[in-house]
């Protein structure tokens, strides 16, 4: 959330609601932030499933597929060696690499990927800048609206977060914004 | 010769003639080397070598060539001839001299580590006087000095010695001393083949068996094949007789009465375990057999000679000798009875009547002594101590020898040489008798010495220096030469100077160059006499000898390493597992396993051995095949005063040897001693097969029977991996060994010869102890049936080369690998060490660097570093090694080849360390292309095998099983 | 409350991490590429020697050939550095008095050799031979570079195990008649295809791969 | 599957099982409870005493380290023929321990077992200190350590390359892959209990230093949405990476000929094995650290229980593997495996390591049949210390006792540790406590937002 309206509400359960609320309202760009993973929040902010799998699984194919060939190149393709009477290319030698390379890459490639999807590592952002947010990673839940919704008011927005319980609603962003 | 005078090179086997002009670059080229060698150990790449030219280049020689010259090493006075390689000015290698009768092209393990003394850094390099630093002018002016006794307080005890050139010195010396006296002893000899000789022909003649003729042979506590001047001649010429070529063909009988278990003894088709005491009685039997059989002609009187041996016969079991007489009469005319060196007199008489009635002309030649004899002015050591004692000796010229540690102890040498006036030592280390001397000269090593010398026929050789000395010292010849008169002798041309005057008319520079090409004077073998038996004296010796008394009797053996202690201080013959114990860095008493059991006693225990009232302590080793109530000490060990690494290595049986039982007596006293047990350092722990077909063997008549009993380990095997590519006749290369288990005695020359050609490090006595031995080649020795008698068998074993190589395919890096030419080769600078090669190496033959063994071990250190062989990579610590099939000899005769217009590689033209010093030819190296070649042909004998066959590791050294030829007669 | 961070501070993890990244790539691709430089094996530096000898001068203004010198080239593993005696050889009558000529001089006189720096320098559990490359058309340029125009020897090639590899996989193409061994100024790679094919098949040249070929 | 079906696989039938969690804890008091140690010094007496006797091991290792790169494996005892030995023997045994780890956080994830929830962040970090004792020692065993990277194929210029038909580089790229996937899977779990530590820690220092490990991590829909999703990711790529892992380390050994190496059972066995000795290891640790921080209401009975059925699970496979080693060695007929089986093991030397191993992982984990015996968190911890023994032991008689009698009796030798050997061992402890101990003080070693979580769906379903 580059800026945005938070509001902090005190259990799980009531950020749920309160998402829920905000979608009724009509504003499509909500995000919260919880301490855990809420049940029910990503549906209730009518998100889809997370497609990493589906991004990182060529990738682990390639690298799955350049550890066997480059076995191959090396053992039977740039100085083939005679090494105990076996095959240049001993294909079944060459998988317990071929598939450890695969796990690897798509290890490393799905850590890259996550933060490249939700842009960490980012030290500073706005919302660390609202008063009481360090309590998110504690015990309170912040739901808010993104200044980049079609319908973002900052007025609208707060009046309807304390509408659905929050404590206490902020501004995070620039200072100078409206 | 001039030195400037231009010498061409002759051409051809065996030898390249005399090394010239070393006096000028001897030093240079140490200098030289040093240098290259300091390099060669690290990884060198950061700081700039340099290069040592020549300032002169010898005429003869190519830098980075070797050359092989000629000469002799002798032992106890009988010469061996070898050839010696020497790189750029460096001797580095013993080979066998084929033109040379006591070798025969093979070299034992004593000829082959010799080149390690050379080099041995704690040889000394000054002549002292009452141990401080004297000149040479201030020796000769009290050897050469006239006296006015005319010698008569003048002593001379030197080695005994069948060199023509000493033996005229000696003349010289005796004429200007008349009253002088001289003494030969060796404590490795034994007088009593001359005597027995004596006693059965009225004068000292030498036994030379021929084994070319022999189907029969009764060996009695001899060790012919492995001990002895002649056992690289005897070991060629029994295999011969003794390799069966196909099943059925003929092969020779081999029965042995000995106490324990010797390499000769271990090849027996039967042994007869007997004390040293009791073998007398084995022959005498057997006499009397002999003598009772119809076609056998006696040349006493038969019931004279029954009663004579009647009180010795009557202990052995008749239907036993009974055969054996029986066998060795039905081949009369190829049958000998070959008496031991260290039987008594009377026994070596009674194996000459034998000898005779088997009508054995053919097969055993009798010769005029060999040694240089001096008649009324010799006399023997026991008088000379005696002399001493009386305060009637003055000066004592002592050349070689060590008496002070080496006597009999009875004779007390050590304290009496310090009561003569003058005492001269001339010896290679500064040791007891160093120690006691007035004078103490360091000795040349053969290698750097001139001279001449007699094999055991009597055939002539010289001995030539292949590097000038290395530091200051005199020879024997020298000595002698100083005493004789002459102010400032020099070793070479005293010997020129000798030939020169006895040849007289003939062309000497040719006679000179020749002699030193071919390593031997031709035809200068004593001719054979014909000697008939003197029943008379032989009769009343016999009737003479008593019956040996009951109780443990100890064998006092010279030991097969360090012979008498002079390779003490040799770490590769210490190192070398010693054949059968497998003992290394140690001497111990050996005994019967029901000996053992009877005083309760086990391997490594701490025994005290005493007799006639002197007694050492010693750990107790369990030889399996001892002779029950005897025990064998080895010879040679606990030094007192002796130089790293011999110092505090073993115990000195010299302690119980008296001058009249110098090989041993009954009546000894074994303690057991409480405390720690005394670790015996030894390559081999288990010695039973456990039943696995890994050595195999049969009888003759078996093998006749099921030729195919080795089916089940050869031939294909059911395989999921590509078919090899084969090897056809005429084709490149492909490399291949075989070795023919029936004639492997377990001598170790093989290992020896290994270890000089490969660069192999010694670990000491606590790297053998961890199990960490680098020999590339080791003998397996198996032990089958029980272990108070049990059959032995003898298998080299090194890296088998295998097709499939279990090893190479683990290997991370592709250190080790196949060549095309079928070599499992070992890329030292790419292994980085994981080990998982050794572990999946069936044969365990790979060797592993646990530490830079140069650095570890002092024995590696210092000037042995010039004994190197530049073409072999000294290796880092943390790598892998093992046999490479002396990959550096096929290279550089493959590169000949192909510089020759890619000529293909001549049948015999290359062969590996290990197959040219075999004493029996039992080892066998060649391409499989070359189907003629020996290798090949044997290979195509229906008892080759492979170890460990079920493996499919296609192994391209192949075994012969043994066969061996019982006695039907004898159950 | 301000924020525990700055809002540069992820600008500088962005950097931090590109900097991160670039560093490690760095730390496994520069020793590659050092090793791959002529520096690391000292290439092309002309060594000291304590005798300022020439190998231009004595080649090109006086003719000398090669084997002249390095006597054992056709024949042993090493060509051979001339022994002081031979230097000596011309040298007792030209420029008898020369200064520079002082060591050789010196040496010859008290049988003290000449300490050359080696520059060919190879480790010592490489074993070359130089008698079968030039006796199998492998000429001296191929592996020395010109020595007739080197005022002070220095190592041309770079000598590693690659180096050597590429030329045992496919010797064909660095091969000149067994005549022109000693000719600096020929190019074999000048040479026709078809007669480097040629001149293999005549000399029976094959690629050598095999490890024990250079090291045992 | 179902939490009745749960609780049936996981417990006996009576008495009631005890709960995950105890008590009803707010967000707030659990967050405290459990992140708190990393900075308060309640447990710092306790602590500074391991951590003191663990920089002794790690010094003891540092020497037996430097003794061994400077002098040449000469100080280890290894000989030919038992050229692989305690180096192996560890490596092997570290390596089995750091399974346990990966089990719980992966396998238990992705079958949906609520109890590894309170011990999966520390047992991960078992797994990654487990793993760096174990990388230490291939690369210590080499001969010429300086030259590791040759197993790893980069263009040189002398234009070598591994031999990858050799399990060792198998085993590189297995421990390396291993090694990083865990880490990857451990700091993107403890990545929200960094941010609660940047946010909740005293002082700014010691909150920078969290925040910029927290990376800016602050829980937002986006953040959560794709980590449930890789977490799981990671979770599928770790399980058949861990079978894997053992699968490719059994192949050192089973690819060779050598008798009783040469099986194809290895790879199963190995793995359970490793189970085995790690869960046996989760519990030697996890009783102490419970009670010394007070964690009862967290890790609770039913969490050890747990474990021990786990043990007693994998002993029994273990178990089967000896029996069936035994049988194949008997029916293959073939004299080598029939001694080494039959005599070597039970009667040569080193026999009493065999022993050791016949009771310590066969007869000691019956026990855990009984149930007060496995709520009985200090007999556990005696039984779990003694299949830890028992499992080296394992490992001694595969590598050395095998060794010592392969095929030619003429090259059999004994094989005897030498004090690097045991200082190695023994320094590897250390260094695995040190790394541990410093860990439990830095690092929440329970993982905070998945107890809250917990927490919150337990009361959520006791409400139902």
């Amino acid at each position: 959330m580059r800026a945005g309206v938070l509001g902090e509400l005190m259990t799980p359960e009531a950020m749920v609601a309160a998402i829920v609320g905000l979608r009724a309202r009509g504003y499509r760009r909500i995000d919260a932030f919880s301490p855990y993973p809420v049940h029910g929040a990503e549906e209730a902010a009518e998100m889809k499933r997370s497609r990493i799998d589906w991004i990182v699984f060529p990738f682990a194919l390639a690298g799955a597929g350049a550890a066997y060939l480059l076995q191959w190149y090396c053992n039977a393709f740039d100085y083939p060696l005679n090494v105990g009477g076996r095959p240049l290319h001993s294909a079944p030698a060459f998988i317990p690499i071929t598939f450890e390379m695969g796990v690897l890459t798509a290890a490393i490639v799905g850590l890259i990927v996550y933060f490249a999807l939700t842009g960490l590592p980012e030290l500073w952002s706005p919302v660390f800048e609202v008063e009481g947010f360090e309590r998110a990673s504690i015990d309170r839940f912040w739901v808010g609206v993104d200044a980049g919704d079609p319908r973002f008011d900052r007025a609208a927005v707060e009046q309807a977060l304390v509408e659905l319980g929050a404590a206490r609603v902020a501004w995070a962003g620039p200072r100078w914004a409206p | 010769m001039n030195d400037d005078e231009p010498f061409e090179p002759a051409e051809g086997r065996p030898g390249d003639g005399e090394p010239d002009g070393i006096t000028r670059r001897a030093m240079l080229e140490l200098c030289g080397a040093s240098v290259a060698l300091a390099a060669a150990t690290g990884c060198g790449q950061n700081k700039r070598d340099k290069l040592l030219p020549y300032t002169v280049n010898p005429p003869d020689l190519t830098p980075g060539i070797p050359l092989r010259f000629t000469t002799s090493l002798s032992l106890d006075g009988y010469a061996t001839g070898v050839l010696v390689r020497v790189n750029d000015g460096r001797p580095s290698k013993i080979e066998g001299n084929p033109e040379h009768p006591a070798s025969l092209g093979a070299t034992g393990a004593m000829e082959e580590a010799s080149v390690l003394g050379l080099y041995d850094p704690q040889r000394p390099r000054a002549i002292l006087h009452r141990r401080a630093p004297a000149a040479w002018p201030a020796l000769t002016r009290v050897l050469g000095q006239d006296r006015p006794d005319r010698g008569a307080g003048l002593r001379f005890l030197l080695e005994p010695t069948g060199s023509p050139l000493l033996g005229a010195l000696l003349d010289r010396v005796l004429r200007r001393f008349p009253a002088a006296r001289v003494t030969f002893h060796a404590a490795a000899r034994s007088d009593s083949g001359s005597l027995g000789a004596g006693l059965a022909f009225g004068r000292p003649l030498q036994a030379v068996h021929d084994l070319r003729k022999t189907d029969v042979i009764l060996a009695l506590d001899a060790d012919f094949l492995a001990s002895g001047p002649f056992h690289l001649r005897h070991a060629q010429h029994f295999a011969g007789r003794r390799r069966i070529a196909a099943p059925g063909a003929p092969m020779s009988r081999l029965y042995v009465a000995e106490a324990a278990l010797s390499p000769t003894g271990s090849l027996a088709d039967h042994r007869l375990q007997r004390r040293p005491g009791d073998v007398h009685g084995v022959l005498a039997a057997v006499a009397v057999e002999l003598a009772g059989l119809p076609d056998v002609a006696l040349p006493v009187p038969k019931e004279a000679l029954l009663a004579a041996l009647a009180p010795h016969a009557a202990r052995e079991d008749r239907p036993l000798v009974g055969a054996i007489a029986r066998d060795l009469a039905r081949h009369a005319g190829s049958a000998s009875v070959i008496v031991g060196e260290w039987q008594p007199p009377e026994t070596h008489a009674l194996g000459h009547l034998c000898n005779a009635m088997l009508r054995s002309e053919s097969t055993v030649d009798l010769l005029s002594p060999t040694l240089v004899s001096l008649g009324a002015q010799e006399q023997d050591l026991a008088a000379l101590a005696r002399e001493i004692d009386a305060g009637g000796v003055d000066t004592l010229v002592i050349l070689e020898g060590n008496p002070a540690y080496a006597a009999p102890a009875d004779l007390d040498l050590e304290r009496l040489i310090t009561r003569v006036a003058t005492s001269v030592y001339l010896g290679s280390y500064d040791d007891e008798t160093a120690a006691v001397s007035q004078w103490f000269i360091p000795a040349r090593h053969p290698l750097e010495s001139w001279g001449d010398a007699r094999a055991y026929d009597g055939t002539i050789s010289l001995i030539q220096a292949l590097i000038e000395p290395l530091h200051e010292g005199s020879s024997p010849a020298e000595m002698l030469a100083v005493v004789a008169g002459d102010a400032h002798p020099e070793a070479r041309l005293l010997l020129r100077a000798h030939w020169q005057d006895r040849l007289k008319d003939r062309d000497f520079e040719a006679f000179w160059r020749d002699t030193l090409k071919l390593g031997v004077v031709t035809g200068s073998s004593s001719p054979a006499v014909t000697a008939p038996i003197v029943p008379g004296a032989l009769l009343s010796a016999l009737a003479a000898k008593a019956p040996p008394a009951a109780g443990i009797e100890v064998a006092l053996r010279p030991d097969s390493r360090v012979h008498d202690g002079r390779f003490a201080n040799n770490a590769w013959l210490q190192e070398l597992p010693r054949p059968l114990t497998k003992l290394t860095w140690d001497n111990a008493a050996l005994m019967s396993p029901a000996l053992a059991a009877r005083l309760g006693v086990t391997d490594e225990d701490r025994v005290r051995l005493s007799l006639g009232g002197r007694s050492v302590e010693a750990p107790a080793l369990i030889a399996p095949g001892h002779a029950d109530e005897a025990v064998t000490l080895h010879l040679g060990y606990g030094r007192r005063r002796a130089e790293p690494v011999a110092r505090g290595v073993g115990f000195d049986a010299y302690r119980l040897r008296t001058w009249t039982a110098r090989s041993g007596a009954v009546g000894l006293e074994i303690t057991r001693l409480g405390g720690a047990k005394h670790p015996l350092a030894r390559t081999q722990m288990h010695w039973s097969t456990e039943g696995r077909p890994l050595a195999l063997r049969a009888t003759a008549a078996e093998y006749q029977k099921n030729p195919d009993f080795t089916a089940e380990q050869r031939g294909p095997l059911p395989s999921l991996m590509p078919p090899l590519p084969g090897s056809g006749a005429g084709g490149p290369p492909q490399w291949a060994m075989t070795i023919d288990l029936s004639i492997c005695t377990g001598c170790g020359a093989c290992e020896q010869a290994c270890q000089a050609e490969n660069n192999i490090f010694v670990v000491g006595k606590e790297g053998i102890l961890k199990s960490r031995e680098m020999h590339w080649l080791r003998i397996d020795t198996y032990y089958e049936g029980p272990s108070e008698a049990p059959r032995v068998i003898h298998e080299p074993m090194l890296c088998q080369h295998c097709e499939r190589a279990p090893c190479e395919y683990v290997c991370p890096v592709n250190a080790t690998v196949h060549s095309p030419d079928g070599l499992n080769e070992m890329i030292y600078n790419r292994c980085v060490g994981t080990r998982f090669c050794s572990n999946n190496c069936p044969y365990k033959v790979r060797r592993f660097n646990w530490f830079d063994w140069e650095d570890h071990v002092p024995a590696n250190q210092g000037l042995v570093r010039l004994q190197r062989n530049p073409e072999v990579t000294v290796r880092q610590r943390g790598v892998m090694e093992k046999c490479t099939f002396c990959v550096q000899r096929l290279r550089a005769t493959e590169l000949g080849a192909r510089i020759e217009g890619n000529r293909p590689i001549r049948e015999g033209e290359v062969t590996t360390a290990c197959a040219q010093a075999c004493p029996t030819r039992a080892i066998q190296f060649d391409s499989l292309s070359n189907p003629g070649s020996a290798m090949a042909r044997w290979r195509r004998e229906p008892r080759n095998f492979a170890v460990l066959h079920e493996l499919g590791t296609q192994p391209r050294v192949n075994y012969l099983a043994r066969i061996d030829n019982p006695n039907p007669e004898i159950g | 409350m301000a924020a525990l961070f700055p809002r540069w501070s992820n600008t500088a993890v962005r950097v931090a991490v590109i900097a991160a990244l670039g560093g490690g790539a760095a730390a496994v691709t520069a020793p590659m590429i050092w090793v791959r430089t002529p520096w690391v094996r000292h290439q092309n530096e002309p060594i000291d020697q304590p005798v300022q000898f020439d190998h231009r001068h004595h080649t090109q203004d006086d003719g000398i050939h090669c084997v002249y010198c390095h006597t054992s080239v056709y024949k042993a593993g090493n060509a051979g550095i001339p022994s002081t005696d031979k230097c000596m050889g011309c040298h007792s009558q030209i420029w008898p008095r020369s200064p520079m000529l002082d060591p050789v001089r010196r040496a010859y006189f008290s049988g003290t050799p000449i300490p050359w720096n080696k520059v060919h320098d190879l480790p010592d559990f490489v074993y070359f031979n130089h008698a079968i490359h030039v006796n199998k058309g492998v000429g001296c340029s191929t592996c020395h570079g010109r020595i007739d125009t080197m005022p002070q020897v220095y190592q041309a090639a770079p000598l590693t195990m690659g180096w050597c590899l590429n030329c045992h996989r496919r010797p064909e193409a660095h091969l000149r008649p067994l005549s022109e061994i000693t000719n600096m100024r020929f190019e074999p790679e000048a040479q026709p295809e078809s007669v480097r094919a040629a001149l293999a098949a005549e000399l029976g040249v094959r690629s050598n791969l095999d490890c024990s070929a250079c090291h045992r | 599957m179902s939490e009745t079906e749960t609780a049936a696989l996981t417990s006996s039938a009576t008495p009631p099982l005890a709960p995950l969690l105890l008590g009803h804890p707010t967000d707030a008091e659990l967050t405290h409870q459990l992140i708190s140690p990393v900075w308060t010094p309640r447990s710092r007496p306790a602590w500074l005493a391991a951590f003191g006797v663990a920089a002794l091991g790690t010094t003891l290792l540092l020497y037996a380290v430097t003794v061994t790169v400077w002098k040449g494996i000469g100080v280890w005892g290894n000989n030919i023929p038992v050229a692989w030995a305690f180096g192996i023997i560890n490596f092997v045994w570290w390596i089995g321990i750091g399974h346990a780890g990966t089990f719980i956080s992966a396998i238990l994830l992705l079958l949906e077992q609520r109890w590894r929830t309170s011990i999966n962040r520390f047992t991960e970090a078992m797994t990654l200190f487990a793993v760096v004792q174990a990388g230490l020692f291939p690369l210590l065993h080499l001969g010429r350590p300086w030259f590791f990277y040759w197993l790893v194929p980069y263009p040189a210029t002398m234009q070598a390359w591994p031999n990858f038909r050799s399990a060792l580089p198998w085993d590189a790229a297995a421990v390396f892959t291993y090694f990083t996937v865990s880490l990857v899977f451990w700091y993107l779990g403890l990545l929200p209990d960094l941010a609660k530590l940047r946010d909740a820690a005293p002082g700014r220092t010691r909150r920078m230093i969290y925040g910029i490990f927290a990376l800016g991590f602050r829980g937002s829909l986006e953040q959560h949405r794709h980590y449930r999703l890789l977490y799981g990711l990671l979770a599928g790529l770790a399980t058949p990476l861990v079978l894997s892992v053992h699968s490719i380390v059994s192949a050192d050994f089973a690819i060779t000929l050598v008798p009783s190496w040469h099986s194809t059972i290895f790879p199963p066995f190995f793995v359970a094995g490793a189970i085995f000795s790690g869960f046996a290891m989760v519990v030697t640790l996890l009783v102490p650290i419970r009670r010394i921080f007070g964690l009862e209401n967290v890790i609770t009975l039913r969490h050890l229980d747990n474990l021990a059925k786990m043990m007693l699970v994998t002993s029994w496979i273990v178990i089967y593997s000896y029996l069936i080693e035994d049988f194949i060695a008997w029916y293959s007929g073939s004299p080598y495996e029939k001694y080494q089986f039959f005599v070597a093991r039970p009667f040569a030397p080193g026999s009493m390591v065999f022993w050791t191993m016949q009771v310590c992982n066969i007869l000691v984990p019956q026990l855990l049949w009984w149930r007060r015996v496995r709520a009985s968190p200090g007999l556990l911890v005696v039984i779990a210390v003694l299949v830890n023994v028992g499992m080296w032991s394992e490992r001694f008689v595969i590598i050395v006792l095998s060794l010592q009698r392969d095929y030619l009796p003429s090259s059999w030798a004994d094989y005897a540790p030498t004090r690097v050997d045991i200082a190695l061992f023994v320094g590897t402890m250390g260094f695995f406590m040190l790394l541990f101990l410093a860990f439990l003080r830095l690092f929440p070693f329970i993982p905070v937002a998945e107890v809250a979580e917990l927490s919150h769906e337990l009361r959520a379903e006791e409400k139902v």
